[in-house]
Formats: structure tokens, C-alpha cells, sequence
């Protein structure tokens, strides 16, 4: 099977797009604030407010697209690398601010967000994944649907096959993102695994498997669409493989010149999503400098919002260290608040 | 057998059960009154589990509700993990204590710390039972003790019951407790003995240890499969009129150090008995927390009676020399008296 | 592609098959060998004389076949279901019984027996089968081939996949045979996964798959064979699925009774090997009543001695408990030997 | 920076290292002096690891010796198993301790059990070096102190280095060890200080505690990025003239009882400090030996000073308040010596 493509890296020569010109535009908005987001983030860090942070530079399509295929009351299972998924899905800018700056209000996600956290041991969100499609089953006629993220490094822990197995045997209406990035840290995909189409484990597992340009913002949306639709109709899981690049480092403490030739990179870098996907809604007439400029402009205006939020949270109490261990305190935890001070 | 037992609140007189029996009691109540209960592990639908612990409950609950699974164990406690984020309440059956391991990283990851790094928005409901333990001839692998790995993490509680009246009512509170439980069933006692357990539902309050024989000379701290060991040894020493404390620390996470400095403070002399590899066990645990809050009224060396350094044994025949007994246990009485 | 089959369960109408007659007479002797094993085992269970046993009836081909492959200097890697492969191996009967009998003396494996110990915890042997296979590159010119056995319950863990993947990234000379024996105690492999062809996951990590009659000892040996020189030659690691049928139950204490229909057992059981490889071999000429009554008395006469060495192994010293935890013994197993009564 | 290290037998003066280089000091020597020594990890190979400890070896010896590996700690573990089982000395990396649990399986199931399991026919002379502990505003679980869950599993040894010199010599005698080693490094100590190591291949003896500065007031129980710690508050205390005894234990598994039960017999008083959440912690262990083997020296209550029972917080700005620091011990010290 063909890698499913709409938009090619040029941005021009394309057939018929399967969205609406209401679509596009939404599509356009998202993602470009996914990138003024990321791109903002960088800066923040290097000004010493964000901690260390996980940029997603390249992979805003493969985050958005997929996300935006999500309806209400849907959830988004999201590894440290998927702000872009996050913001995308509800999580507002405040938050990820606050959880990137590791203060406690940052990892309290709003409760009409339905998103678990962001998941730091690698692979192990994914039969949480296939947990909480089932569970919907039982409560609904209608089933939510899980999107879950993961890398293409993550493939090679027991949690990804064992959640695949599950998720098929138990039929979830889960749908799952491989972000093959190329790399796990300084691990090419070309060491992490001797097949680099991860979309080709799909079928042993007796899984549908779909592989998509993940720069192009309109393959990975209508190939999330049509996952979703297999879920929710009970025709169980899809393993997606979106196929980008890491751009950035690894995260921001990460050097990549150390192992990787940034000349490569750089040429990598010209396949990215927001390029092309600017150039064929100019093409189409979709997208205008006007629209742009109001973009950018509401962007700024939210960013700066959501910094004073941010910078408003309170000094974090270190008794907070001790604070919900349990629903209610046991003793141990209590001597140690005490201990912090708390009241 | 499970599917025969009427469901009741009222407390009538019944046969006495076995303690698996009580565990399957158990769970069909959980079943029947909460429609978010939901109970799945290897075998144990069809087959009702290995020691028969789910009988006939997928029968009666039917295959959505009582459910086979894939063999995996970090697939079933983090398919549980996310079961319980979407709002149910699930019973993870792990086939034997020692087959926790490959779900560590669930566990010490995710089962403890979900509450915490959510600050609260999330909690995890669910029970994970998982018999532990020697004594019966198990093959090789098929009889640790890892109470100590599971007390140590954060956010887990941990609870062995040592008979079928405390399995049930301690059970039916961990299905109900808002927080991630272990339940830790001791395969020596889930036939040993039967005993006459109220009916319908009634639960004990996890976090408590329990004295189960009071004494005077000696505090015996015990859990699961021990406490028997304790009370036969209780009993040994109470025909030379020397009276054992015996104390059921039934849950070890949280641990009720209350209960175990105020005995320690009457008696004045300690021994532990567990009989998972002595160093680093969960009894040093409360050896150091006696040594900590109750060293003056020490009149003796805390002494722990345990099992040895070494990988519980396969070679059947001399198991019980690695087990802890009546006689070790005894001989360590012996030694803090003097 | 098809399943690997020279004959047919009839035993009859077969083509020309691709093993000498010395080879055919080897193979039938080794499996009659294990066949006899297994039900002297079972009775010896029930008599006392030994614990909890594993029983293979029906799967001896898939054992015995794939390990006739292996040559000098060549691993075996079992789980607690591969007697057969072990004794076919080398492992004296003798210490395979004191292992069944749980005496320290069978788990101690002579020194020129090249396999592993039986695994108790499903799959966790895959890993160690493929760095004993990387081992032997370094160490040899000709490496040796490492063949890991593994149940169709067993590809559900993590460890399976991780090893799969492992294996193909670092070309290692492993061969890894799933024994697809329809069930992991009660459960069937339709609840274990959703596609019940375990060899399509061969191609998603980069492995070389073969599915092959499991009840075939012709066509075991030959896929094993191929799979093996496959291995030697830096071709890379094989999935070989042997389809099978536990006849037996799960092991000695279990009642299938309470999970399968028995009826159904009854009827897979007529595929089982022996059966069929001795009309097989009888029509070609190959088997005689002679030899079969020669292999009958040397089996009681081997077991005989077996038994007898069994019998006197000594009476296990409390004391062995401690032992071996280090190379040196610590300060705490001395405290605990001496408390044994060790000397 | 390892590819420049000088390897000499003799110890020559030479510029003082971080602990970190140190380490890979040590990596270099064995992969030098034994073919059979092999180095793996996540991004152990081109990048030499997400702290360079293994710098340059890749470039050095090749990548058939000194590898990456899949994302897979299992993998990683159960890989090193296998080879160890084929006749090499495997070193491997796990990038973070917190990120051993996929691997505790194997580590559990076997790693600490081959030897005994097969009668003494294997052995497993595997090193598994992770690094561990917090103080350095790591990501969340990044900062994980799970040294109590190895030393409770009989068969491992588990050492933990507090300098560059200790670092090199224990982590050369672990990889020369015929057993499965455990080797902790604390991410704190990493490039915190810098040390005049001996050049060339020395080793220090695992299973042994060591006094790293006697005193007669308290005994310090530690190990590796809490001596520091114990180090400068017996350094505070030593002003108003308080003689704390800091032993360093180094070796967790097989633990020196004999060094630590001379300390205490010698001041009467013991502070056991870790940064692993207190319930169940490794210090639980050094507790219970004391009031088993030294409770009539003792002159006051065993007082342990350590990580709160939550887990490591990822809120970096406060999570000096999770680890013991100089004050918090001096609070203990003053706690034994009223
Ligand atoms: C279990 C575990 N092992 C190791 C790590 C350290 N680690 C963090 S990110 C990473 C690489 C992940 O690569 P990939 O899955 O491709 O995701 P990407 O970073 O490319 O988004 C590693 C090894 C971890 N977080 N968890
Ligand atoms: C990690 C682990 N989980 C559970 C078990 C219990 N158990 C023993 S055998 C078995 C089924 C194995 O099935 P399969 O892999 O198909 O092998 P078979 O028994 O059919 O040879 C199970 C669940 C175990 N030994 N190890
Ligand atoms: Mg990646
Ligand atoms: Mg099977």
C-alpha cells in the first residue's frame, strides 16, 4: 500500500482535496498555531521560562491533522512530544505553559479536556489507550474514541505490542499514531528496528494499517477521519504511521550535531507541514495575507494571555510534594506535610 | 461454589467457606452491585482462574464483564489502568505474585503515581489480586513473596488477608476504595481452612492491623500465609503460659504503625515473621519504625524470622525449610525472652 | 504462503520427501523416543514418582524435527514445555526425571548439553536466545545457531516482541519456533489474538516467517534445516510456526474438562505425528515391525537406567536452598546455611 | 574525555575527573583489557550516552563492542542475559533507574536467579549501570531512587559509587565480578566534583562499607549522592564540635553488616539517610540489622532521614524539599543526641 498523499512537499500540483474550504481553514489555523506555539516555547526556554522542553517542530501536521479527526467527548492520549496534539484538543496555552515550566497547576488538566497526561516512560500510555476505548463501550451506545500517540522508538517496547494485541483481540475503538520521526533521541529508525514500515506490524496483529505523508496536513486529517469512523463503527483499531521528522532536538537540553548530520536535517527540514501547506491554500485561494495577519495576530494576543495566566499561578508549596498520594491522606504523607509546612 | 451463593445482607448462618470461596463470594457481590466492576486476567473466564477464584462468574456476569485476556501481564494492569480512567472499576486477576513482574513498569510508573502527576483529576480505582507465597508444592517461580516492591511504591496500598472472613470484607473495601489496591492472597490459606463468613456485603477498613490474639510476653508482627504460622506458635507457647501477641498487619501500604508501636509499647520485645527473602523485606520496614518510635520500651532485639537470602526454592521437598514455621518462629521468641 | 506440508495426516499419498532413509529412521526413533518419554512420564506422575508435569503428546514433531536441525555446538533455548526438544538434545532422561522430580540435581544440565534451563516465565526467554545467538558471533567464525521454542500464549508478552525486534536489527543467528498448540491453558488463540497467524508477524520486524505442519516431522526438520542454514549464514533470524495440538492438558493438575470440549480434543488428536510418520515411513519401507520393536526395547531399557540413576540421586541437604545465590557465598546465605544445617 | 585517557598501570599525576569520566575511564579499561567485554545502551553508541558516559568508546572500539539498542529495557537486559549466557562480560546502559522497571522481569525473574536456578552452571557477569536520584531538575520520573527493589532480589549485588575514584575502581571490580552487578550512579554527582583518580586499573572490593570519616557522636549510614550530604553536616556539626561517623555502604547487596554493626557499637546512635521514599526504603534494611544485632549499644532511637513517601516531585523549584539535605540530617543528629 502506497503512502497516502494529498499535498505534495512542493505545496503545488495537487489533485482534489476531500476537505472543506471551512476545513482547510481550520485546519490552517490549528496548525499554524501549533508552530507560533512550539516556535514561542523555544524562545520562552531559552529565556529561562520554560524548563526543559520537548519541541515538535516538523510534526505539527501528524499531531493536528490526526487530532482534528476527533468529535466531542473523544479523548487524546499524548506522549511529553505532543503539545501540538494537546493545544489542538482543548488543553489551553496557560496550561501547557504551566506544565512545561514543571509548576503542579501545569499537570491538573482541566477536567472538560479529555486528555490523559502527558506520558514520560516510553510506551506505556498505550494499553491505557485500549483501557479506556473499551470503557467507553460499556458506558455508551455511541463509543468515544481514543487517539494515542507514540514514537517510532517507543515501537520497540513490549507495552506498544502488547496494546496492539489487546487492542485487537478486544476490537477498541482506539486509533494509533505512530509519529516516525526517524529518530529516538540520536537512534536512527534504521537501528531502532530492520523494517522501518512500522505500518507493516498492523497486519499480524490483525490490525488495519495505514501509512500517510504526516507533513501533509490533509492526509493525516482524512486518514484520521476514516480510522475514527472504523472505531466508532466497531470495526476496531488502526495503527497509523505518519511519516515526518524530528527537526528540532530532542528536546531542548539535547544537541543533535553530537550525532546526526544537521546538512541532512536541514534538507529534511524543506518537507515540513506548514510550507506546503500555506502554498496550496494561497493556491486554492483559501488562504490570503489577510487571513494570515489575522492569524497572527489572534495568536499573539492569545500567547499573551495565556503568559499572564501562567505567570500568575502561585508560588508552588512544597507540601504540594506530599498532596494527593491517596484520595485521603494516610499518615506517612501527613507526617511529611507537616514536616513541609503545610496547614 | 460461587454461582450458588445468595446474595444477601442479612448475616445468616451458613457452611463455612474457603478463603478462595470467600474471594469468589466477593466478587460476585462487587459484580452484582456495581455495574462498573469488572473482572479479567488469563483464565479467568472459562476456567474460572486457576484456583477457581472466578467460578463461575463469567457465567453469571457474562463475557463483558468477566473476561480472558491475552498473556501479558503489563497488557492487563494497564488495560486496567485505562479501564479505570474511563470511569470503571476493574479486578485484575495475575496469575501467580511472581507474574507481577512484567507489570512493573505499569505498576511502578502508572498504578501509584496516576493521582499525583494528575494532581488529583485522575484516580485509580482498581484492585489487583495475585496469589503469593510457598508451602503447597508450587512449581519453580510460582511462590514469591514481592509485598516489599509493591509497599514501597507511592501511591499503592497493599492489602493480604489472612483468612476467608477478613478476605471478603477486605476485599469488598478495596473494590470499593477510591485508590489503587493490591490484594495479595496467600495460596497456602486459600484451602487450608473454612470458616462460617457472614453473607452479603460487609467490608473492613483497609489501613488497620489487627491483633488476632492478645498477649503480653511477645508482639508477633505477621501478614497473610504467617499469621497461621504466628498462631499455631501463639498457641505452643501458651501451654508453657507464656502469652504471644499476635498482630495481622493485613494492610503493609499505608501501615498502621499506630497499632504496631502500641503493642510493641505493652510487650516490649518484637519479632517479625515474613516469608519473602529476609533482606530488604517489608518486616525491616517495621523493625526500623519500632526502632524509631518505640526503642525505649524495647527490652529485647527486634528479631525477624523469614525466609532466606536466596530464590524461594523449587525443590519441593525442602521448601519448608524455607518457609518460616511454628518452630523458627518460636525459637526466635526464645531469643528475645532471654 | 501456504503451511509448509510433506504428509498428510493419513500418512499416505505423499510426494518424494526431501530427507535420506538414515534420516527418516533417525527422525522416527527420536520421536518415538519423546512419545515414549511423555507417557511414562505421565504414569510415573500419577504414580508419585514425579511432581507437576508438563506433557507434550501431540507436539513432538514440532520439537523433535526442529531440533534434529540443529548441529554441533548449536543451542537450545526451551520453555517448561520442551522435554522432548531437550532429551532429542541430549539431556539424559535420568536428569529430565530429577528435574520433574523437583531435585536440585535436574536443574543442574551437564556441561556438554548446550541448552538453557527450562523457562517458567513465558516468553522471558526470547531475549536470551538472541544474545546467546550475537555471543557466538564474537566468539566463533562459524557462529552457532541458537533455536528458542515459544508458545502461541507466550507472542502475546512483551518479551517476544522485543526479542523479534532485537533479533533482526542485530542479524542474529536465532530461529524461533512458535508452537501454535491452539491453547495457553484455557485460553484458545482465537481469544489470545486476533489474527491467528502468528508467522505474518515475521515480516513486520524484518524476520524471515515460515508456517509448517507442526504435526509433520518431515516438514518441521526441513523448514528447521533451512531455517538454521538461513541462520549460519548471516541470512538473519526465522519465525517458524509449527502448528500443533495440545492433546494433553495443560499440565498434570489441569482439567481441561472444565474449558474444552473434549470431544473435539479427541478429534484434533487424530492429526498427532507418530501416527502418521510411522504409516508414512511404513509405506516407503522405511519402519518395520523389527525396528519398531528394537526402538521399544532399547526406550525400556534407557528409561530403566534413567530410572535407576534418578532413584539414586541423593536426599537434597536443606542446605542446596542457599547455595549458588553468588559465586562466593555472602554473609547472609552463611548465616542462613549454618541455620540449615549446611557443613 | 575518555578517548584521551592514558591507560597505564602505573598512577601517575594526572588532572582531576568527574565522576562521570571516571566511569568512562573504567568502561575504556575493560573494553581494552577483555575482548569479551561488550558495551549497549540507548544512545550509548555515536552519542555515548545522554551523559556522555560512554563517550568516544564506539569510535574506539567499534561498533560490533560498544552498540545502541532498540527502545526496549527488557530487550536491553534480557540481550546482556543472553550473552553473558554465551561467554561475554556485558555492560548495559539503562538511560534513567526509573526506566529499569520494562526490565524488571527480567532482572527479577532471572538476572539475580540463573546461578541458583541452574545449580551453579551459569553465572551472569553482567554489569546494568543505570543512573538514579534526583537534585538536578530532571523531567519527571527521571529521578527515581529504586535501589530496594534490587537489593531485596537475592543474586544481585547492588553497588553505588560517591566519587570519581570510588566510581572507577568499584565499577572495574563489578565488571570483573562473576555476578550480576547493579551499579547506580547518582545523576546529582555526575560533574558535581572533581577528583585526582589513579590512572590504569585498580578495584576496590565490592560487599564492603567503608568509613569515609570517622566520629564518635552518630553514625551516618549513606550511600552515594546522600554522602555528600552526610558529608557537609558532619562537616557543620564537627564546628560545634559534634564528631559525626559517615559510613559510606557501597555496596548494598551483599551488605557489609559487620562494618555497619562496629560503627554503631562504637558511637551508640544511628541516622540512616536515603532519598528513595521513606516506606520500604534500603535503609529499612540497615535499621532492622541494627536493632537485631546492636540494640543494647544503642543509646537512643534509630532516626532515618529521607525522600518523603510520594513520589520524586517533577516540580523542580521545590524538589529540594523531597530530598534529605545537610539540614535535614543535622535535625536527625540532634534528634539521637538529646
Ligand atoms: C521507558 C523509557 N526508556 C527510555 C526513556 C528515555 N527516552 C525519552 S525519549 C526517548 C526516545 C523516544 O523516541 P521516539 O519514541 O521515537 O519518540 P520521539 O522522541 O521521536 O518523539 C528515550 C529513549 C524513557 N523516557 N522511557
Ligand atoms: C509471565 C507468566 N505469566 C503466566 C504464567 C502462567 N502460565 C504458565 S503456562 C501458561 C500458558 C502458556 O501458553 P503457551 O505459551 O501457548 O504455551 P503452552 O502451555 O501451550 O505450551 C501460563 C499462562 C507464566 N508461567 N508466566
Ligand atoms: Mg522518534
Ligand atoms: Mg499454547
Amino acid at each position: 500500500m502506497p503512502t497516502l498523499q494529498y499535498v505534495p512537499p512542493s505545496g503545488a500540483e495537487f489533485g482534489e482535496l476531500p476537505l472543506t474550504t471551512e476545513e482547510l481553514l481550520r485546519g490552517y489555523r490549528a496548525t499554524a498555531r501549533a508552530r507560533f506555539f512550539d516556535e514561542r516555547a523555544v524562545t520562552l526556554q531559552r529565556q529561562g521560562r520554560l524548563g526543559v522542553y520537548a519541541p515538535y517542530r516538523g510534526q505539527e501536521a501528524a499531531q493536528v491533522g490526526t487530532t482534528l479527526a476527533l468529535e466531542d467527548g473523544d479523548w487524546l492520549v499524548p506522549s511529553y512530544r505532543e503539545t501540538a496534539a494537546a493545544i489542538t484538543h482543548g488543553l489551553p496555552l496557560s496550561q501547557a505553559i504551566l506544565y512545561w515550566r514543571s509548576h503542579p497547576a501545569g499537570w491538573r488538566f482541566p477536567d472538560d479536556v479529555r486528555m490523559l497526561p502527558f506520558y514520560i516512560p516510553i510506551a506505556t500510555q498505550m494499553p491505557h489507550a485500549v483501557g479506556l476505548a473499551v470503557a467507553g463501550r460499556h458506558q455508551q451506545e455511541r463509543p468515544w474514541v481514543v487517539l494515542a500517540f507514540i514514537g517510532d522508538g517507543g515501537t520497540s517496547e513490549g507495552d506498544f505490542h502488547e496494546a496492539l494485541n489487546f487492542a485487537a483481540v478486544y476490537k477498541a475503538p482506539v486509533v494509533f499514531v505512530v509519529q516516525n520521526n526517524g529518530w529516538a533521541i540520536s537512534t536512527p529508525t534504521e537501528r531502532q528496528m530492520a523494517n522501518v514500515r512500522i505500518v507493516d506490524r498492523a497486519t499480524g496483529y490483525g490490525v488495519h494499517g495505514v501509512r500517510v505523508d504526516g507533513n501533509d496536513l490533509v492526509a493525516t486529517w482524512v486518514a484520521a477521519k476514516e480510522a475514527v469512523a472504523r472505531a466508532r463503527a466497531g470495526e476496531g483499531p488502526t495503527l497509523l504511521e505518519a511519516m515526518t521528522y524530528r527537526i528540532a532536538p530532542h528536546t531542548t537540553s539535547d544537541d543533535p550535531g553530537r550525532y546526526r548530520d544537521e546538512e541532512e536535517s536541514k534538507r529534511r527540514a524543506a518537507e515540513e507541514p506548514l510550507v506546503r501547506l500555506r502554498a496550496a491554500l494561497r493556491s486554492l485561494g483559501v488562504l490570503t495575507d489577510e487571513v494570515e495577519a489575522q492569524v497572527q495576530a489572534e495568536l499573539e494576543q492569545e500567547l499573551k494571555e495565556a503568559l499572564e495566566v501562567a505567570d500568575a499561578a502561585p508560588d508552588i508549596d512544597p507540601a504540594e510534594i506530599v498532596e494527593h498520594v491517596y484520595a485521603e491522606m494516610g499518615p506517612d504523607q501527613r507526617m511529611a506535610w507537616e514536616a513541609l509546612g503545610g496547614r | 461454589m460461587a454461582a450458588d451463593v445468595k446474595v444477601s445482607t442479612a448475616e445468616t448462618a451458613r457452611a463455612p467457606i474457603t478463603m478462595v470461596q470467600a474471594i469468589n463470594e466477593a466478587m460476585a457481590l462487587a459484580l452484582e452491585r456495581d455495574p462498573r466492576v469488572l473482572l479479567f486476567g488469563q483464565d479467568v473466564g472459562v476456567m474460572g482462574g486457576v484456583f477457581r477464584a472466578s467460578d463461575a462468574l463469567q457465567q453469571r456476569f457474562g463475557e463483558e464483564r468477566v473476561f480472558d485476556t491475552p498473556l501479558a501481564e503489563a497488557g492487563i494492569v494497564g488495560l486496567g489502568i485505562g479501564l479505570a480512567l474511563g470511569g470503571m472499576r476493574p479486578i485484575a486477576e495475575v496469575q501467580f505474585a511472581g507474574f507481577l513482574y512484567p507489570a512493573l513498569d505499569q505498576i511502578l510508573s502508572h498504578l501509584g503515581r496516576y493521582r499525583h502527576r494528575t494532581r488529583g483529576r485522575f484516580s485509580l480505582p482498581m484492585v489487583v489480586r495475585a496469589p503469593y507465597g510457598g508451602g503447597v508444592h508450587t512449581p519453580e517461580q510460582h511462590a514469591d513473596s514481592p509485598e516489599a516492591v509493591l509497599a514501597h511504591a507511592p501511591g499503592l496500598k497493599v492489602v493480604i488477608p489472612s483468612s476467608p472472613e477478613r478476605a471478603k470484607g477486605l476485599l469488598l473495601a478495596a473494590i470499593d476504595d477510591p485508590d489503587p489496591v493490591f490484594f495479595l492472597e496467600a495460596i497456602k490459606l486459600y484451602r487450608s481452612e473454612r470458616q462460617a463468613v457472614p453473607a452479603g456485603h460487609y467490608t473492613f477498613e483497609l489501613g488497620k492491623a489487627r491483633i488476632v490474639r492478645p498477649g503480653n510476653a511477645v508482639s508477633l508482627f505477621c501478614y497473610g500465609g504467617m499469621v497461621e504460622v504466628c498462631m499455631k506458635a501463639a498457641e505452643v507457647a501458651a501451654r508453657e503460659g507464656v502469652e504471644l501477641e499476635v498482630v495481622d498487619l493485613e494492610t503493609l501500604a499505608p501501615l498502621d504503625e499506630a497499632t504496631i508501636l502500641d503493642s510493641v509499647r505493652r510487650t516490649g520485645r518484637a519479632v517479625i515473621v515474613y516469608e519473602a527473602p529476609r533482606s530488604g523485606g517489608f518486616g525491616a520496614e517495621v523493625a526500623a519504625r519500632i526502632a524509631e518510635e518505640a526503642i525505649y520500651h524495647l527490652e529485647a532485639p527486634i528479631v525477624r524470622v523469614t525466609g532466606w537470602d536466596a530464590p524461594y526454592p523449587p525443590f519441593t521437598s525442602v521448601e519448608h525449610h524455607y518457609r518460616p514455621d511454628a518452630k523458627r518462629v518460636l525459637a526466635a521468641v526464645r531469643k528475645v525472652l532471654v
